[in-house]
């Protein structure tokens, strides 16, 4: 059981290349990808950021990261459209950047709380001074 | 307006959205990605091709359908706008199957707190706002207001958008730059309501 | 003629994605893709990277994109293993959101300078305010 | 040390690379990706597969073949580190046929070097550097070192990263959580020195 980890952007590709660089460090922690229009095209899907939110939420609560606004805009009404009782917060963090340092700590246990803390904080750090 | 009516309203914007499929997506090539007019088109044509076989004459369950659609197949930040504002509207006409004036203003007036909760925008920001919310100001204030006047009004609203700097959207990344062009989801929002007016006026003659 | 904009990410599809968001946005600016390894595995290629470089390298510069450090460490390399007196500039950026800021920087003819500038404000922009 | 010391030793890095390649790759994956032993194993084969048929006596040039081979296949950040260090070792080395112990060790500290202006990376990082640095200063300090005990202290180095925090490398998202794993790259660095002193021992009797 962990914090579940939601990536939303406007390209399929974008968010399956992510997970699997998220899956080779934390092969253990829920990933759930909406990426592209239902049709696949450039674009985002509430239906699809809905079901990415349900297939990892195993009660521990669940980070969503997205790539640009619209993005967010479909998850939230995504958010509105489920009737559980999920936590769910959306990060106010780089998408790639901030799925990376999330997966880590939901890989050590970390609380939805921390896990969205981690994420959010890689904002702060300069991506220059060499740690990778 | 009853559930047809409405219909007939939905058919006549998909029309007119197809018509101006390339227009929108040029408006939105200046500035923003360039998808507005694909993304409406794809949309209402699968709302009518959804709702030709609705038979219920609910109107609230109509637009829902319609939010759902929208919300679906259009993809850009339009989806969850216009499909947040259907889906609002639903709710206030949830069971009505004949729908006033002020009932429809009513609705369309949470249709607008619902794009305005949705996209956290304001009037001023160049978005479909600055049509939506002036000209719902202005009917609901001015209930008489012929729908000639309404549809003037509207077409002003949109024109007004074009010297708006985009603080919302992705035109909001050009900054002063964004100013110059029209806001595509203010041309998509005028078809919307050019059309509700015209189906209106073929409703009161 | 405008600066360049290379993405460089553990994994190809990523970076195949993002450039689709990219084009989609400004289809005129040159975007070069440096994902994976030779092989097409997670890690990231010096030599891809110097390819990429030099396919969107028309003088007025490339700003580069990366998603973890240890892609910089194959960009730095790389740079150091080209010839030419390109300007490259590696952007302490978030490599989705500081590209869409770069690729539209690039695209209304700003200086390298000022695409790198663009890609690196928008650390300092919240994701969840509602621009998008 | 000529070519062909080189060259032997090279082969017997890769052969204990191959041996230790799920060792290495479990350490990575307690702290990092999970891949160090699979991107060694796969840049010290083809290594190996290119210098086979390597004939210049030119230790310089060898060094550079291992060099851009490791920069192409091994695709982790110890790709473009050990890369750099066999490249800034084959600078000093370039035109160089026999080489002696101090050649060898200024090519090495070279190496070092590269590899700390790569990673900007200091000793306490927990990384390869905490192997290379206290290895080299103590044997340019003490030439007259023996192999046994040189290799002994390679031993120590490595172990040594097994109390630290990591500070660079993918290890550092983990903050304290690293301490208690060896850091793989540092193993992967003393199987290359106690290797090269195993080929010293050999190349002096
Ligand atoms: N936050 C927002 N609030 C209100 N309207 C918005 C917002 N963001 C975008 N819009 C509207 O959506 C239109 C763009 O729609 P579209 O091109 O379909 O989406 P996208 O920008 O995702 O490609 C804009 O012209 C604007 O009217
Ligand atoms: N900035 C750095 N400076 C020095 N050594 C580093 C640095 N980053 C990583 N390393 C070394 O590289 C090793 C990891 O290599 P590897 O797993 O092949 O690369 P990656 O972390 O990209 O998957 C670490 O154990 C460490 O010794
Ligand atoms: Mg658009
Ligand atoms: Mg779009
Ligand atoms: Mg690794
Ligand atoms: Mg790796």
């Amino acid at each position: 059981m962990s914090v579940g980890i939601v990536l939303v952007s406007h390209s399929h590709e974008l968010v399956k290349g992510l997970a699997d660089i998220l899956s080779q460090v934390q092969p253990d922690v829920k990933i759930g990808i909406a990426g592209g229009t239902e049709e696949g095209d450039i674009g985002t899907s509430a239906f699809k950021i809905k079901s990415a939110i349900e297939a990892v939420d195993d009660g521990e609560g669940v980070a969503v990261l997205f790539d640009l606004g619209s993005a967010l805009l479909n998850a939230e009404l995504a958010q509105e459209m489920m009737d559980s009782e999920s936590k769910i917060v959306f990060c106010d963090a780089p998408i790639v950047e901030g799925a990376y340092a999330a997966v880590i700590e939901a890989g050590i246990g970390g609380s939805l709380e921390e896990v969205v803390q981690s994420a959010e904080g890689v904002k702060t750090v300069s991506k220059l001074a060499g740690q990778n | 307006m009853n559930q047809e009516d409405f219909k007939k309203w939905i058919k006549q914007v998909n029309e007119r959205i197809q018509e101006q499929k390339e227009y929108l997506s040029e408006l939105d090539g200046a500035i923003g990605d360039g998808d507005h007019g694909v993304n409406m088109a794809r949309g209402f044509q699968e709302v009518v091709n959804r709702i030709e076989t609705f038979e219920n004459p609910d109107i609230g369950a109509l637009l829902q359908q319609v939010a759902m659609t929208l919300i679906g197949k259009v993809g850009g930040a339009s989806g969850p706008l216009y499909g947040t504002a259907f889906l609002k509207a639903a709710g206030v006409l949830k069971g009505v199957t004949e729908c006033t004036q002020s009932d429809l203003i009513l609705a369309l007036e949470e249709g607008l707190k619902g794009i305005k909760m949705r996209g956290k925008a304001e009037v001023g920001d160049k978005t479909m706002i600055d049509v939506w919310e002036p000209l719902l100001s202005k009917w609901k204030e001015n209930p008489e207001t012929s729908l000639k006047e309404l549809k003037a009004f509207t077409a002003e609203c949109m024109e007004g958008t074009r010297h708006l700097e985009a603080k919302k959207g992705r035109a909001a990344y050009l900054g002063k730059r964004s100013i110059g062009t029209l806001d595509p989801g203010s041309v998509s929002s005028y078809i919307l309501f050019d059309t509700l007016f015209s189906n209106l006026e073929d409703v009161a003659s």
